[in-house]
């Protein structure tokens, strides 16, 4: 419907009954040891943020691999820079995959480059991996309560809080907008979509400045002062089940680091 | 109908046929560096870069505010504007699009320094909602995407305007130089992360610089245009 | 018997990231050339469908028939389907494109690739059958919501097309002018375009239709004559959308004098008022 | 004899940029303690009206006053006057800002600097009244209209407003939500808080409220009780916000019928059936 799915996805996924601190602290501190580990214990941490998200926390596999996928297009259109080396001719002394002249110079593949890319290969797939864990079962309503147990400063959490609920506000407005221009035979042909996309750009900012002016009376009715405190609620049940795996967990995979390449 | 309008129809469908054929999924959110992408020591490095301009953004913002607090619900709604614009054309979970469109317009109209506010939060929902970008490369993207883009694009204006040049021409040359420094900083980013063995740093920025020139160097000439349409209406406004 | 101008068969759907399907197997057709309403409490999917009419959603599963013949989902065929099936949205805010009363009608038209005398032509007469001729020139944020609803049934009509789906067209509208709006939905009906209008107002749906389908949580309760539906009081009541006030009123009425007017329940304050005039023994 | 609640006394108003006054000398009272309705069709003047009345907007001409006291346009007495008088608005979107329910119902309590006890405490208690009990933790933008309406009255009411002004709460609900929300405003009213409500429709205006204000074109027109009001057919008339279904039927009613049920115009159907049941000489 309108696109951000991954929203909708986080506010139903079955681990979000569990403390949303917890889940950030498993997350970062798998981060924090994917960052400065080897591959070994990266592969390991691919196959276990995979179960939490695709078995725990019920989230279509289909949809993770979408997500891993896509998110994957920017290591590939880095690849070639990662690759390719550049020399005069006769100054490459390495050991070499491939190679191609181009006048005095040459284009060549050195064969430490696949390691390289295969050391950031696992790097970014186990980031990737903890980032979607995070993204899949924090919602980011939860993740702003915990920005303001950690106390960042009230006008971020207060800026963040506005933009968070007007973002869907907005979506669903450019979404209508965009249905009636099509249900009147727009987007007909590439240049009359790009007129309508620029009507569409147009009307939205004017939606979204009206939406402003409301959005100041009503907050002024409700008593709007210098800050924009809440006060959340939570129905979050620790899991000693959850709790012992993600500790017996992350021990393993220090034990798994420690054993196949430690801290050189 | 008058010329100036005729100018602009034509403006804006230049933009747009730039825009979309460069946002097309894949390619067009190819200059948010990926989570894991950069070594720990390079994401610390651009987080604390970044940190004194969010600080000195946030004490820009709390000035504003504390003497208009309305002016806390403007800036939240334009950064949901800015979030939203940059993702209308989503096809799937994760989907194109590109940085904060408009970093140039909000730069000349709310100043570098609260920029580097809203660009980094749009950064983050970008990250969060849609999953473009990281959170351990935040760091670096913000400063490429929502320090160093509106610091040109502001000092650009400024200089433009006060040699007395057009107010569109400046306003053209902010948002694409802001794009282009952009593609740039994101760039030396990556180089100096992962330096070519031969050539070094040097030759790691022509290679990642030439990449992802194909599609940033249009994809800033279109902003330029978009940025001058929406700067236009607004003036009409 | 009347033929299916348009007809949906089996048709399941879920928005993305939905817990719920919206319809979930739905079969309903609409007679050509009746005044029809669909019933159905708010959220119940009215929407949804009538954006299956004109081909904007495909399908996830089912399939919808114009006049017999299964929707192609090309573009160009889809294009011609929004022009045969007009579509008014809820909310005008929401339909409303261009920034003047005048550009905004033509902003179909120009759609079709028609030539601009042609689309002149056609906008003038529009103006003039819906009473905009003076706000041509008006932006649209001045005008008032009864305005905006007009104009957004200006800006469709013009495009002539066969089947008009209206969601929700009286929703906050006073009673005036949803009169006003109701005349002018009769008078497109006369002039041979069938009217599909969703509602959740009793009183609207049972004094106005000619055919009425009940909707409820994304399937077909009922389809057929209005008199039919309000001798189902069992039904009618347990969709929660509450009695048309006149059959309250008539169910409240004495059965002597419900005798004396003939038994039949009256569908509007007009009929109630013929059917005592006829009775004048009084 | 009632006393007055909040009163507007000559005022006048006109928005920057905007040809003609919204309001043009209007007065108006309302009395503590009542269901009050304030009648008027959309563009009267209604939503302007409101916002003078917690002192969202000074007046350009004319007084605003509060229990026989003058509004005193200064912040802290503002912000104490928003407390006291809750502002629904129309469109819910315009008043629900945080992210999630309970979140969104604390707002407004910690603008009074209450601790944190306390407020826990008062919005487990709206939580409860309001059945958001199961919503508490759900993103504002998964609820349906119905449920961010009951939301935003919940936002106020957790205030424990003196007067609760709301500007067309039954605007787009169908009738199973309409009859809900009255309940709801029913049992705010018991509690002490006087009601306020704009609206067009006339059928919810005759049967809920206890004292009925009809505005047009920026004035008072009429301010009393309701059936003085349904008496006075001919003024109702020239405010084309139409009649009440219920008095229409009763109008088409044989004379005798009516002498024989009493003569009073009933204000809802159940009234008619009360009224029926008394003359069970049938």
């Amino acid at each position: 419907m309108n696109g951000l799915q991954l929203d909708s996805l986080s506010y139903q996924n079955r681990l979000k009954c569990l403390p949303p601190a917890h889940k950030l602290l498993l997350a970062s501190a798998l981060l924090l040891l994917v960052l400065v580990g080897h591959v070994w214990m990266q592969m390991a941490v691919v196959v276990w943020m995979t179960v939490w998200v695709v078995v725990y926390a019920q989230i279509p596999v289909r949809i993770y691999f979408a997500f891993m996928i896509v998110s994957l297009s920017f290591f590939a259109a880095g690849l070639p820079a990662l690759l390719v080396e550049g020399a005069r001719a006769g100054e490459v002394q390495v050991q070499v995959a491939a190679a191609w002249e181009l006048g005095s110079y040459v284009l060549y593949v050195p064969m430490s480059s696949f390691s390289k890319v295969w050391i950031l290969f696992w790097r970014t797939m186990a980031s990737l991996s903890c980032f979607a864990f995070i993204l899949f079962t924090v919602p980011f309503a939860e993740i702003l309560q915990v920005l303001r147990r950690l106390r960042m400063p009230v006008l971020v959490t207060d800026l963040l809080m506005i933009m968070y609920r007007f973002i869907f506000v907005l979506i669903t407005i450019s979404h209508q907008l965009w249905i009636a221009q099509r249900s009147r035979g727009g987007h007909r042909g590439f240049r009359a979509t790009l007129r309508d996309a620029g009507v569409l750009v147009a009307q939205l900012f004017v939606r979204a400045m009206r939406k402003y002016e409301a959005l100041h009376k009503g907050m002024a009715a409700r008593g709007f002062g210098e800050s924009m405190q809440v006060l959340s609620f939570h129905t979050h049940a620790r899991s000693r089940r959850y709790e012992w795996e993600s500790i017996a967990g992350c021990m393993l995979l220090v034990l798994l680091e420690w054993w196949t390449g430690g801290w050189r | 109908m008058n010329r100036s309008r005729l100018v602009s129809t034509c403006l804006m469908i230049a933009g747009f046929v730039l825009y979309f054929l460069l946002n097309e999924p894949e390619t067009g959110h190819a200059m948010h560096i990926m989570e894991g992408y950069l070594p720990l020591s390079w994401a610390l490095f651009w987080w604390a870069v970044f940190l004194p301009f969010f600080i000195l953004g946030i004490r820009s913002i709390n000035k504003i505010v504390k003497e208009h607090p309305e002016m806390k619900l403007l800036i939240g709604v334009a950064g949901a504007f800015a979030f939203v614009l940059s993702a209308l054309k989503i096809p799937s979970v994760t989907g194109s699009s590109s940085h904060p469109t408009g970093t140039g317009l909000g730069a000349i109209m709310f100043g570098p320094f609260a920029m580097s506010v809203l660009g980094s939060m749009v950064l983050l929902f970008q990250a969060l909602l849609l999953a473009h970008g990281g959170l351990t490369t935040l760091g670096a993207n913000a400063v490429s995407m929502a320090v160093v883009g509106p610091l040109v694009a502001y000092g650009i204006y400024q200089m433009i305007m006060k040699v007395g040049g057009s107010q569109r021409l400046a306003v053209f040359a902010a948002a694409a130089l802001a794009d282009l420094a952009t593609y740039v900083v994101t760039s030396i980013q990556l180089a100096l992360a992962f330096p070519a063995e031969s050539g070094g740093v040097l030759a790691s920025f022509a290679k990642f610089a030439g990449i992802f020139a194909f599609t940033q160097v249009p994809l800033a000439i279109s902003e330029g245009l978009l940025t001058v349409l929406v700067w236009n209406w607004l003036l009409s406004y | 018997m009347t033929s299916r101008l348009l007809e949906f068969i089996d048709l399941q759907y879920k928005y993305p990231g939905g817990r719920e399907p919206v319809l979930s197997g739905l079969s309903l057709w609409i007679p050509e050339g009746k005044k029809c309403v669909l019933l159905g409490r708010n959220g119940c999917g009215k929407s949804t469908l009538f954006l299956h009419g004109n081909g904007i959603i495909e399908p996830q599963q089912g399939q919808v028939l114009w006049k017999g013949k299964p929707l192609v989902y090309k573009r160009a065929a889809l294009q011609e389907m929004t022009q045969k099936v007009g579509l008014v949205f809820q909310d005008p805010e929401h339909q409303l494109i261009a920034s003047t009363v005048a550009e905004d009608i033509s902003y179909g038209l120009f759609n079709q690739k028609l030539p601009v005398d042609v689309i002149r032509e056609k906008v003038e007469r529009v103006l003039d059958a819906f009473g905009l001729r003076e706000l041509a020139e008006a932006p649209i944020h001045h005008l008032s919501l009864g305005q905006k609803r007009r104009l957004a049934l200006a800006g469709v009509m013009v495009m002539e097309p066969e089947l008009l789906l209206l969601d929700e067209p009286t929703a906050y509208l006073d009673r005036y002018q949803t009169k006003n709006l109701l005349r002018e939905l009769d008078a497109i009906h006369r002039q041979g375009t069938t009217v599909l209008m969703a509602t959740h107002d009793m009183d609207i749906a049972f004094e106005w239709a000619e055919w009425i389908c009940i909707m409820d949580k994304g399937r077909l309760v009922f389809a057929g004559d209005p008199q039919e539906a309000l001798e189902n009081r069992a039904m009618l009541e347990s969709l929660h959308l509450g009695m048309p006030l006149l059959v309250d009123v008539w169910e409240a009425l004495p059965e002597q004098w419900k005798r004396e007017l003939g038994g039949n329940i009256p569908r509007s304050v007009d009929e109630l008022r013929k059917m005592l005039s006829v009775q004048r023994v009084w």
